[in-house]
């Protein structure tokens, strides 16, 4: 037997459901009161996240347990205090501190890691031989992964006139580029008729109970 | 005949409904192919030993579920058939809810896996790249205790699990930022452990390229289409295998949209010129 | 003053994160290691001052009542009542100030705040980029026209990977003998992805990856500080 | 003959007996924390007793495999401390005993990360050369874009038939470089329209994108002389709501029928129906983002589409700005370098030479 809450809730979601699917038609009053619902949900499930998944855990009891063994935590609290100042325009200016932090550590990392697996690796990754493959399909797809790469690297090479002979690997990096837009455009429709799949399997299973 | 483009779009919004609505109400049962990059996904976690302890992060929230919880279940069932333990983590925070619940889905049919020595849920973390790099030097200065407020210390099946590097692997469900690409640049690359993971079909073909033989990713799942071939190779008869024959109706009626269109285009660009 | 003490922090804690992934020896990963914890801790703090300013546009909207306040209005409240929900009976496994709600577990199948997240958070959140399924479907139909050679490759692989990915593709070619298995459309789109694919998009990963490392740089010398906001 | 053999074998015998050894050394290059037991027996021995421990007599975890060779790294060791180890080895009913001890030592560099402390430098200096060169004045050169050639275009299309342009900054805030890069463009663009007196639309998402916008466009107004016709009311705020925002949008396309649209900026999943409204609408379009996965919408309907760093070439080439220049320089420098290792590299493995791979990697041994 399913409770009044369950039956409930699965109206409840119904309605919604249907209200943001009320859009198509033309933008409502269901789908805005929605969309607002939504937004305000959202930024409390954040804040009560934020508050039960890191402040407790990390901060709170931590230095509930052992303060004077974890003093040094005062400082990103003290650091996180300054960042709330950003609400006020007068005390904006002390945000800046751990704002600075923030972003300088960000950059650092980013840094190293973006260098590491976005370039030396993908370098590192197309340093093959392609006549080492083993089937002729693979000889060929891997002689293509190897003047595609270039010749997309090429493409986005603004210090050069691509005239004549210089025009050649650009647009070669083009077709390339395209082919891979073509793909994305193919995965991109096909996530999103899985979502629509998802809602109308909701629709159609837990709400009306059509589906066995 | 002339039709407004608003009609237009409703009745092509409406051909759509139906296109989707019907095979979910009449399955049909097509089988489909099974890619390479799915197959390494699957043969890094058989391959994984007995007991080892492994890491699945929930980097989604319920706007992508459809394509990646059932992703989410059919792992945690792989790892469950082959004895590993699994420490569910998110840094998306709608995660933890998405981990829960693919937990007690998958655990209906392994009643005898219990909390804390087969499976843990550690929770949200925020900070994305940099919460992983202070994971690969320590976990229990990240994640002190659990959901539930179990210090990490007396959760058993964390005893010697210090760092990422004594993880058997990481899979990384991942819809955006953070997720999978920061795993993979931290986790694989920066600390060594190999990492697979599954994302939404928008983002696969730009994962594609860390599937190299650095071994940057270890397979790839890409949207529902790759969930569904998990399932088949784990044996599952699972939600994504389910949704397949909707998923190719709509794509050939998305080809025969194009087709029109383009038809229609043609036509009409024959009539200015004429 | 207000802006170069700040410059020189980020500077300070770029240059630390640089030296502690090439030097092994102490102090610097431990340096790093606690400024990792910090860095979690003050983003813990970010994150709580972004709902704040939504809460606090939002009650502006109201007060001024202008266009559309109602909506807000409404946004407001059901804001209010899941984080008073979370703050007295908790989420999942943690419990609030009043405990994790029994009764209401009993009642509800669950705490309160995880139900508003099941039965409303849930569906409004699936539903938003569903819709996308139907704008998708009426571009294909009036703006994928394809125009030049460019955009012909384009479509050409994007509809060999529209039918690879599905049972169809299996099907419609799945009669062809082992020795022409590559023209078998789910390997072809599978070669696609694996090979052109591939290229094009490492192409794109390094030249944006070499855009980070850029602006890393520029942020840790403090060439690039728009981040500090204010004053130009 | 036989004895020959027998000698022999009591040889070889002895010479692998003698060969059994326990070994412990430092892991070189690394932070001090673990060390390297190297073994070797005679044979494959029946059990193998092991105890670690540091200088106060600190047990610590370790077991090896059966084996008859092998090494085994014991992590998380304090650095800088002396460690032995002593092993019981058990041949049948023979029984041996080994010892071996180390000290950790912590190094000041990670040896396998020279390659990419090189490589990381070569481009950092880069940048920080031509930021410096383009600040002092130096102009460096930047190919055409072919996505601009649009604007005279536009332009013209718009005068010519009295029909304003649409310039969507996109839906990033003003924290987002792709937004920064799409007003500079904009800036440009209003400039031109003044100087041709046609109407410029610019809708905004956020408020901060809003008086920064105004800010562009009025100046742009300004130094085409031409501050009179500058209309604050047609740069204005649409909403915060993402589909809203691009709802709001679609009514415009539909309401005034821009003669062009310019949709430059961070696009999200929304990418597609400005591209399709306006598409149908029939204005010429002009798209720019580096958001990769909504490009291929932009691509198939629009006439134009500056893609990924494109947006930022694009930038640089009209604001001649000397801190972009310069970083497009340093970037391109970075394109060329990954061009010509790339190149050598594979060359090199079709001779069979996989040195410069395996540097790069940091595998070199």
């Amino acid at each position: 037997m399913t409770s009044f809450f369950t039956t409930f809730g699965i109206w409840l979601s119904a309605l919604f459901t249907i209200s943001i699917f009320s859009f198509l038609y033309k933008d409502n009053p269901l789908y805005k009161f929605s969309e607002q619902v939504f937004v305000g949900l959202s930024a409390a499930y954040w804040l009560v996240n934020i508050i039960y998944s890191i402040m407790i855990p990390n901060l709170f009891s931590k230095l509930i347990g052992d303060f004077s063994g974890n003093l040094i935590l005062l400082i990103p609290a003290a650091l996180g205090l300054m960042m709330l100042m950003r609400i006020h325009p007068a005390t904006q200016w002390i945000s800046r501190y751990p704002i600075a932090i923030m972003i300088g550590t960000t950059a650092g990392i980013s840094m190293l890691r973006y260098m590491k697996s976005d370039i030396l690796n993908q370098v590192t990754a197309t340093m093959i031989n392609p006549f080492a493959a083993s089937s002729t399909g693979a000889v060929i797809g891997n002689i293509l992964l190897i003047i595609g790469t270039l010749c997309g690297v090429y493409f986005f090479y603004f210090s050069k006139k691509q005239e004549g002979f210089f025009a050649v690997p650009s647009k070669i990096g083009i077709w390339f580029l395209m082919i891979s837009f073509g793909a994305t455009f193919g995965y991109t429709v096909m996530a999103r008729i899985s979502l629509l799949i998802g809602r109308l399997e909701f629709l159609l299973g837990n709400w009306l109970h059509l589906i066995k | 005949m002339k039709i407004s483009s608003s009609t237009e779009r409703k009745i092509i919004y409406s051909v759509l409904f139906i296109a989707v609505a019907l095979p979910l109400l009449f399955p049909i049962g097509w089988k489909t192919d099974v890619s390479g990059y799915t197959r390494m996904a699957y043969d890094l976690i058989e391959e994984s030993p007995d007991e080892s302890v492994v890491l699945i992060s929930f980097d989604y929230d319920p706007s992508t579920m459809t394509e990646i919880q059932p992703m989410a279940e059919a792992q945690i069932e792989h790892a469950f058939k082959r004895n590993q333990r699994v420490i569910a983590t998110a840094l998306w925070p709608m995660g933890v809810q998405m981990a829960e619940q693919a937990f007690s889905s998958v655990i209906k049919n392994y009643p005898d896996k219990q909390y804390g020595i087969d499976y843990v849920n550690l929770g949200y973390k925020v900070g994305g790249m940099v919460t992983i790099q202070a994971m690969g030097r320590n976990l229990s200065e990240v994640y002190p205790a659990d959901q539930g407020g179990t210090p990490y210390a007396e959760l058993p099946m964390l005893k010697g699990i210090n760092r990422l590097k004594d993880l058997a692997w990481i899979s990384s469900l991942s819809s955006g930022t953070p997720g999978l690409k920061e795993w993979v640049m931290v986790a694989g690359d920066s600390y060594g452990v190999p990492v697979t993971g599954g994302c939404t079909a928008i983002s696969a073909p730009g994962f594609f390229p860390y599937v190299n033989e650095q071994r940057q990713l270890y397979g790839l799942l890409g949207g529902l289409k790759a969930a569904s071939e998990y399932e088949g190779l784990i044996d599952r008869i699972g939600p994504a295998t389910m949704k397949m024959d909707a998923q190719s109706i709509a794509h050939l009626l998305i080809l025969i949209f194009i087709a029109i269109g383009n038809v229609k285009a043609y036509v009409s660009r024959r009539r200015v010129a004429q | 003053m207000k802006r170069s003490f700040p410059l020189v922090f980020a500077f300070i804690v770029g240059f630390l994160v640089l030296l502690a992934e090439f030097i092994p020896h102490r102090p610097f990963n431990d340096l790093i290691s606690t400024l990792e914890n910090w860095f979690m801790i003050i983003s813990g703090f970010a994150i709580l001052l972004g709902q704040i300013s939504l809460i606090r546009v939002n009650s502006q909207i109201i007060a001024h009542k202008e266009e559309n306040w109602q909506y807000h209005l409404a946004g407001m409240i059901s804001f209010a009542l899941m984080l008073i929900f979370g703050l007295l009976w908790g989420m999942r496994e943690a419990p609030g100030l009043l405990g994790s709600g029994e009764s209401f577990v009993n009642q509800m199948g669950m705490k309160p705040f995880d139900y508003l997240f099941t039965y409303a958070y849930m569906p409004l959140s699936a539903t938003v980029f569903s819709l996308l399924a139907f704008f998708i479907a009426s571009a294909a139909y009036r703006a994928f026209i394809i125009r030049g050679f460019e955009s012909n490759l384009l479509m050409i692989t994007a509809v060999i990977v529209i039918i690879g990915r599905t049972s169809i593709g299996s099907m419609l070619t799945g009669w062809l003998p082992e020795s022409l298995r590559f023209w078998h459309i789910p390997n072809l789109a599978d070669f696609i992805m694996e090979y052109p694919n591939t290229a094009a998009q490492r192409a794109i990963m390094i030249s944006a990856g070499l855009g980070i490392v850029g602006s890393s740089l520029r942020i840790i010398l403090g060439i690039e500080r728009s981040y500090l906001g204010g004053d130009k | 003959m036989k004895q020959i053999w027998l000698v022999l074998f009591i040889i070889f015998f002895v010479y692998a007996l003698s060969a059994q050894s326990l070994l412990l050394k430092d892991v070189p290059w690394d932070d001090g924390k673990a060390l390297e037991l190297h073994w070797q027996f005679p044979a494959v021995p029946d059990s193998i007793q092991l105890s670690m421990s540091d200088r106060m007599g600190n047990p610590i975890d370790l077991s090896i495999p059966l084996s008859q060779s092998g090494m085994q790294v014991v992590r998380d060791l304090d650095p800088g401390q002396e460690y032995q180890i002593q092993a019981t080895i058990s041949f049948g009913d023979q029984q041996t005993s080994l010892t071996a001890s180390s000290k950790t030592k912590e190094q000041w560099f990670y040896m396998h990360k020279m390659a990419f402390l090189i490589l990381l430098l070569l481009i950092c200096l880069a940048i920080i050369y031509y930021i410096t060169a383009a600040r002092h004045g130096k102009d460096f050169f930047i190919r055409r874009i072919s996505g601009l050639d649009s604007m005279e275009e536009a332009i013209g299309r718009a005068t010519e038939k009295g029909k304003p342009i649409l310039f969507v900054p996109g839906i990033g805030d003003l924290d987002d470089i792709q937004t920064i890069a799409s007003l500079t463009i904009l800036s440009h663009l209003a400039q031109r329209s003044a100087e041709y007196n046609t109407e410029l639309i610019v809708p905004c998402r956020f408020s901060m994108v809003l008086s920064a916008a105004r800010e562009v466009v009025k100046e742009a107004f300004m130094k085409a002389g031409r501050l009179d016709a500058y209309k604050p009311d047609n740069v204005f705020y649409l909403t915060d709501d993402q589909f809203g925002y691009v709802a709001g949008i679609d009514g415009i396309m539909l309401r005034e029928q821009p003669a062009a649209n310019f949709f430059l900026g961070s696009f999200y999943a929304e990418s597609l129906i400005l591209a399709e409204t306006g598409f149908s609408t029939g204005a010429i379009q002009t798209a720019g983002t580096a958001q990769a996965h909504q490009l291929p919408f932009f691509v198939v309907s629009c006439d134009y589409t500056l893609i990924g760093e494109e947006l930022f070439a694009a930038s640089a080439y009209l604001s001649r700005d000397p801190q972009q220049l310069g970083s497009l320089k340093g970037h391109d420098f970075g394109k060329l370098m990954v061009i010509l290792l790339i190149i050598a590299g594979v060359i090199l493995e079709i001779a069979g030479m996989s040195n410069l791979k395996d540097f790069i990697a940091g595998a070199l041994k």
